[in-house]
């Protein structure tokens, strides 16, 4: 079986400065992968070139085979890569019911279709199911930025899983919230890696939180891949402990 | 959410004034008290306001006070028109300015519908000559100044060649189209072309530009104050050929901002405080006293349109407002028959006017009138 | 060539009243993000004021002088700052900047009814006259704005980074929530800056007003290019201010003599936007972070 | 421009359903507007029809603005464009005004796009800076090309439209006509901003980045903001030539930009009825205010300042939060 997404020696320079410098991976279809690494390790710009918001100086990116490098975020979107970002992404000035639209609508019909189309894009019935899933029913008509920063998360979330994606990273999907919200979200990642078979990437600081749910590790150091294996392997090398317990 | 409907209709409603019962004179004056001509329109209303204070002193016309209101234009057509309209439906006896040839053209068509004489004081030459016969001005146009320019250019100058220098506005660009065929007539060399921004911040480039042109005259064509500061930079760059231009290249304001720069300025004047008629004279002495400064033409020109209308309704002998219009329209008011018309005027047929003009020249900071030109047809 | 020159040095002197105009755009921009669309009445109206004070209470030049700035550092500097920057500041750059628009109306109308519609002369401090340079003319007036310009930047970069009020200053400009955090009395300092700028403007307009005369219309010229001048040179650099200024003179001057007088104000707006779309910081700004 | 982000707890998002109030008062306000000049007299009438040629503006403004959150201070260009267009094609080529009124949109529309792609470089400040540039230059053509655009004398004599032969040329009846277009260009942006055009507006308004991250052709939607935006302004303009029967380069100068974008942004800047206010404001107000005589500019400007100061999201946010404030039960507070 192919893989969902292949990384291909890529390399991300600003300046003199190699914040990324030749990492290669795959993501297997249905698995959870984890990449972690200290602070400044090249983890949000590895993602931020896997996505399109960065050019790489140089690597390729494939989806499903395909060649996606520096295609535009919304392109690489479209064909079913989605994301959340490290620091609250939420449109505060809509609902939550409206976020959620927003998230799936552009994945229907045409341009004009959505001009003369249904308002909801015919998206009512899967925003009201995904604000079920995430328990966010009391809220669905409030404005998301009145939500609590946990709530906030759990939409963000949401809005990533709105157009059945074939491949969701998520950065630091743990960090900033609770311990009961943690378990909630890491509760309803498992069940939609599990119902859905949605492939998920998971940028996190939370060695626990990352351990736990994640199925393999990637530990990035300094732009470089430094271990790759499951949970229990990573933990046990030696060069991730010494990366780790240097810093 | 229905407020602003609500809002709309109260205040268009309290735009709305009832009509006013006819124990007074009511002369609307739609001027450029904002934007670019507020200057020009300033002086306008102010000499508007002498003119009705005068007439009323002396027990107004016909018995009747005058009136005079002024709503402003803010140089731009569309609040012009407006401004016509709700003094149309305030039932004004006539409707005053504006300067502006943009602002005129959008609301004499209202005035004409409504057949309610407009006297202007705009210098364009277009507006006359599309058979509006309600629309008149209090100064001549620059179609029948700019010939006589030409021929003191080419007779007194004895130029061969003429710098341009014109503010790009329509009393500029109209004053640069009506000269330029007038000069290929009089077989006069354009050496240069050069329009300015009203407003310009400063004029050295354009003085530079003259002075390269190096034509045997120079002709000035812009407002009073850019006059002023062109006068300035040309004297800073050494430009030492005759400055020939209009009124308001010679008028007292250029002559007091200018300084030094001013002397030796010469040109044609249609209407000026220094004039050598008394009635000028005196308004102008009036008009510093109570406004603190010198009139220019367009303050001038404000007196002469209410006495205008003074004269013609005597002469009618009722307040028939489209009367005023047909007794305005081909006659001669005289200094001698009302004093308040400052110089005799004949208005033609399309209400354009012919008088007497002068030539002037800058002598130690004073406007001297050299010659007096007569009337194109006596 | 020494045409050229002329235009050239043409440039420079006119430019140097944009400069000086624009020095004040940058400082309260990088201090509290304000775009002031009314910067041009602020170089307007102290030479009016000047005038009306001493029309007003009949006194000497240098009486009225005293008043009119002081009262226009006050209302301007201090109650600009009070009444309309504190309350609209945490709604964005939008709303402020219409304000300043409502502002400049308020102010140009209130010149022209308050004092005068006529422009009006200024007396200047300067000895007429002027100097030879390359063989072109420069009124002394405009050699003093130059002089004037390249002080009042020598000045604010040597008090922005000599001294301690300065550097305090600074660092309110850059990031006002460590400032708090290190002690720094960041709002004193941002009316600080509120206040220079009145100051600035009042110099500017005593010198300016002579050449450009007293009259309530000049700011939006003034303000035009002076806004253009201070994009080009970098927004938030007050150096940028000058860089922008004498070369929007320069480019003004070149375009009126080898371009067409008709369209000389289009080729500083085309270098606005070649500038905007290729270095979008200006020729000397810092480039702003952008958060993803 | 970022949105006030309010700490408070999760209030109810009325904003869809003030946006079928909206509708309600669109019209409400047409039928009020269609009988309304009876017995104002002509003055009262134009001033009326003016305002909505100006609120037609505005909508389009705040669409680029309020929605999509682009900055354009060109407004009263495209306002320009689409008059002397107009203007242009029924003096000059005796072009029907229904057609020119068509063409003078697309005109707009596609200029529109042009003035897009800046925006998909730079944003905020900077695009503003670029768009004030553009509006300069457009000014500069109208005034300086006489050949085409008549130049500093404008073009008189405009005509105004018929309607399946019947005439228009009376204030009221044009006024009429003036409702009958400005009510359906308003139930077109009604529809347009509940679309999901509308919601990827505001996504792109409120966070580009995100919106791109989910699938939102962000430089699709920027352009189309731009285009719609202008086509409005556009259509003001074709509306405003045969509405004065003269243009000329004055009402569509950089001032008259930024005071299109004053009117936006103290009406309300994304509401669909906020245009309307500020326009109200802009137009009719300094009208009402002319028996102040010479102070009436400085009491307008004065009071759209301390409008400013006291609300700075403009008369709508300052109506939503009363509203608010009300079902709430306290009375409308300060400032949040």
């Amino acid at each position: 079986m192919s893989p969902v997404l292949e990384v291909h020696e890529l390399h991300k320079a600003f300046g003199g400065i190699k914040a990324v410098n030749g990492v290669s991976f795959s993501v297997r279809e249905g698995e959870i992968l984890g990449i972690i690494g200290p602070n400044g390790c090249g983890k949000s710009t590895l993602f931020n070139c896997i996505l399109g918001q960065l050019e790489p100086t140089q690597g390729t990116v494939k989806l499903d085979g395909r060649d996606v490098t520096n295609l535009r975020p919304s392109a690489l979107n479209r064909l079913g890569v989605s994301r959340t970002f490290q620091l609250l992404q939420v449109f505060p000035e809509l609902s939550v019911r409206e976020n959620l639209i927003l998230a799936g609508q552009e994945h229907q019909g045409s341009m004009l279709g959505r001009l003369f189309g249904a308002r909801d894009a015919g998206l009512s019935g899967k925003a009201a199911q995904m604000i079920g899933f995430f328990k966010l029913g009391h809220l669905a008509d409030a404005k998301a930025g009145g939500l609590s920063y946990g709530q906030q998360k759990l939409l963000d979330a949401a809005m990533a899983f709105m157009a059945g994606p074939r491949l969701v990273l998520l950065d630091e999907p743990a960090g900033g919230v609770n311990l009961t919200m943690l378990g909630d979200l890491k509760e309803r990642l498992r069940a939609i890696n599990a119902e859905q078979g949605a492939t998920f990437v998971v940028i996190e600081h939370n060695m626990d939180f990352v351990m736990s749910l994640c199925s393999r590790v990637i530990v990035l150091a300094e732009g470089r891949m430094l271990a790759e294996g499951t949970p229990a392997e990573v933990r046990a090398n030696p060069a991730v402990i010494e990366a780790y317990l240097g810093h | 959410m229905k407020s602003p409907w609500i809002m709309a209709a109260a205040l268009a409603i309290g735009c709305a004034l009832p009509a006013l019962a006819q124990d007074k004179v009511k002369l609307v004056d739609v001027i450029e008290l904002s934007g670019a001509g507020a200057s020009a329109g300033t002086n306008f209303k102010n000499g508007a306001d002498l003119a009705a204070a005068d007439i009323n002193a002396k027990g107004g016309i016909l018995g009747k006070p005058v009136e005079v209101i002024h709503y402003d234009t803010q140089t731009n057509p569309g609040a012009t028109r407006a401004a016509v309209q709700r003094a149309i439906d305030e039932d004004a006896y006539a409707i005053l300015g504006p300067v502006f040839s943009g602002p005129i053209s959008a609301s004499m068509q209202i005035s004409q519908r409504a057949e309610v004489a407009q006297i202007v004081a705009g210098e364009a030459a277009g507006f006359t000559q599309q058979g509006n016969p309600y629309i008149f001005r209090t100064s001549l146009s620059q179609s029948a100044a700019m010939p006589k320019i030409a021929k003191y250019l080419k007779d007194t100058v004895k130029a061969g060649s003429v710098a341009v220098v014109w503010v790009n506005n329509d009393f500029g660009k109209g004053g640069r189209d009506a000269i330029l065929p007038e000069l290929e007539k009089a077989g006069i060399k354009v050496a240069a072309d050069i329009a300015t921004e009203q407003g310009q911040a400063d004029f050295a480039a354009d003085a530079i530009k003259v002075k390269n042109a190096n034509a045997d005259a120079i002709f000035v064509y812009l407002n009073e104050d850019e006059s002023a500061r062109f006068l300035r930079a040309a004297k800073q760059q050494g430009v030492a050929k005759p400055m020939i231009g209009e009124t308001t290249l010679l008028g007292a304001k250029v002559i007091e901002l200018a300084g030094d720069a001013a002397n030796g300025v010469k040109g044609h004047v249609g209407l000026s405080v220094d004039a050598p008629l008394p009635g000028l004279q005196d308004f102008g002495k009036r008009f510093q006293q109570k406004y603190g400064y010198v009139s220019d033409h367009n303050g001038i020109k404000g007196y002469m349109a209410v006495h205008m209308v003074k004269w013609a309704t005597e002469k009618q002998k009722k307040l028939d407002r489209k009367g005023l219009a047909d007794t305005l329209r081909g006659a001669t008011i005289t200094v001698a028959e009302e004093p308040g018309i400052l110089i005799d005027t004949t208005i033609l047929k399309n209400g354009d006017l012919d008088r007497e003009s002068f030539l002037a020249e800058v002598v130690d900071g004073k406007q001297v009138i050299n010659t007096v030109l007569p009337k194109l047809n006596p | 060539m020494a045409e050229f020159v002329a235009f050239l040095i043409a440039g420079v002197a006119t430019g140097a009243i944009y400069a000086l105009a624009a020095i004040g755009f940058t400082l309260v921009w990088q201090t509290s993000q304000t775009i002031n669309f009314a910067q041009g009445e602020f170089v307007m109206l102290p030479a009016v004021l000047v005038l009306l004070a001493v029309k007003l209470l009949g006194a000497p030049l240098w009486l009225g002088a005293l008043v009119g700035i002081l009262a226009f550092i006050l209302v301007f500097g201090l109650g600009f700052k009070v009444v309309v920057v504190d309350p609209m500041i945490r709604h964005g750059v939008l709303p402020l900047a219409i304000a300043t628009m409502a502002l400049s109306t308020i102010m140009k109308e209130g010149a022209k009814d308050g004092f005068s519609a006529e422009a009006q002369n200024f007396p200047s401090f300067v000895p007429t006259g002027t100097v030879e340079v390359l063989g072109a003319a420069v009124s002394l007036q405009h050699a003093a704005i130059i002089v004037v310009a390249l002080a009042a930047i020598g000045l604010l970069q040597w008090f922005v980074g000599g001294t301690r009020l300065g550097r305090q200053m600074q660092a309110t400009a850059q990031n006002p929530t460590v400032a708090r955090i290190l002690g720094i009395p960041v709002e004193r300092m941002v009316l600080l800056t509120f206040v220079i700028n009145a100051a600035l403007a009042v110099v500017a307009s005593v010198l300016i007003s002579p050449l450009y005369l007293a009259k309530f219309s000049n700011g939006e010229t003034i303000g035009l290019f002076a806004f253009i001048a201070a994009i080009v040179g970098g927004f938030n650099q007050v150096r940028g201010a000058l860089v922008g200024g004498l070369l929007i003179g320069v480019v003004d001057s070149l375009a009126a003599a080898y371009v067409s007088t008709q369209y000389r104000l289009a080729v500083p707006l085309i270098l606005l936007v070649a500038i905007i779309l290729l270095k979008p910081e200006g020729l000397m700004g810092r480039k702003e972070e952008r958060r993803i | 421009m970022s949105a006030p982000a309010t700490a408070s707890a999760a209030r109810p998002a009325s904003r869809s359903r003030l946006r079928d109030g909206a509708l309600l008062a669109l019209v409400l306000g047409a039928a009020i507007l269609w009988f309304a000049p009876a017995g104002m007299g002509r003055y009262g009438t134009y001033v009326l029809s003016l305002w909505l040629v100006m609120s037609i503006a505005v909508m389009g403004l705040n669409l680029t603005l309020g929605y999509a959150g682009q900055t354009s201070l060109a407004q009263a260009a495209f306002m320009g464009l689409g008059a002397y267009a107009t203007a242009i094609l029924t003096t000059t080529y005796g072009v029907n005004w229904y057609a020119a009124f068509a063409l003078s949109g697309l005109l707009t529309f596609c200029i529109g796009i042009l003035l897009g792609f800046p925006a998909l470089r730079v944003r905020t400040h900077y695009l503003a800076f670029v768009t004030l540039a553009f509006s300069t230059l457009i000014w500069l053509l109208l005034r300086n090309e006489q050949w085409l655009t008549g130049g500093v004398f404008g073009i008189a004599n405009i005509r105004r439209p018929g309607f399946f032969g019947l005439r228009l040329d009376g204030a009221l009846a044009f006024h009429r006509f003036l409702v009958a277009v400005t009510f359906i260009l308003a139930l077109a942006l009604w529809w347009l901003v509940r679309s999901p055009w509308g919601r990827a507006f505001m996504a792109l308004r409120e966070n580009p980045v995100r919106a791109a991250s989910l699938g939102v052709d962000t430089r699709a939607y920027t352009l189309l903001a731009f285009a719609i935006g202008s086509a409005y302004g556009g259509f003001a303009g074709a509306l405003y030539a045969p509405l004065v029967e003269f243009i000329d380069p004055s009402p569509f100068s950089l001032s008259q930009s930024l005071f299109l974008l004053l009117m936006v942004v103290a009406g309300g800047s994304g509401y669909l009825l906020g245009p309307f206010i500020g326009a109200l404001l802009g137009v009719v107000l300094p009208e009402w205010l002319r028996f102040a005589g010479s102070l009436y500019l400085i009491i307008f400007a004065s009071i759209v300042l301390i409008l400013l100061i006291i609300c700075p999201q403009g008369v709508s946010g300052l109506a939503e939060r009363g509203w608010q404030a009300l079902r709430r039960g306290r009375p409308a507070g300060g400032a949040p």
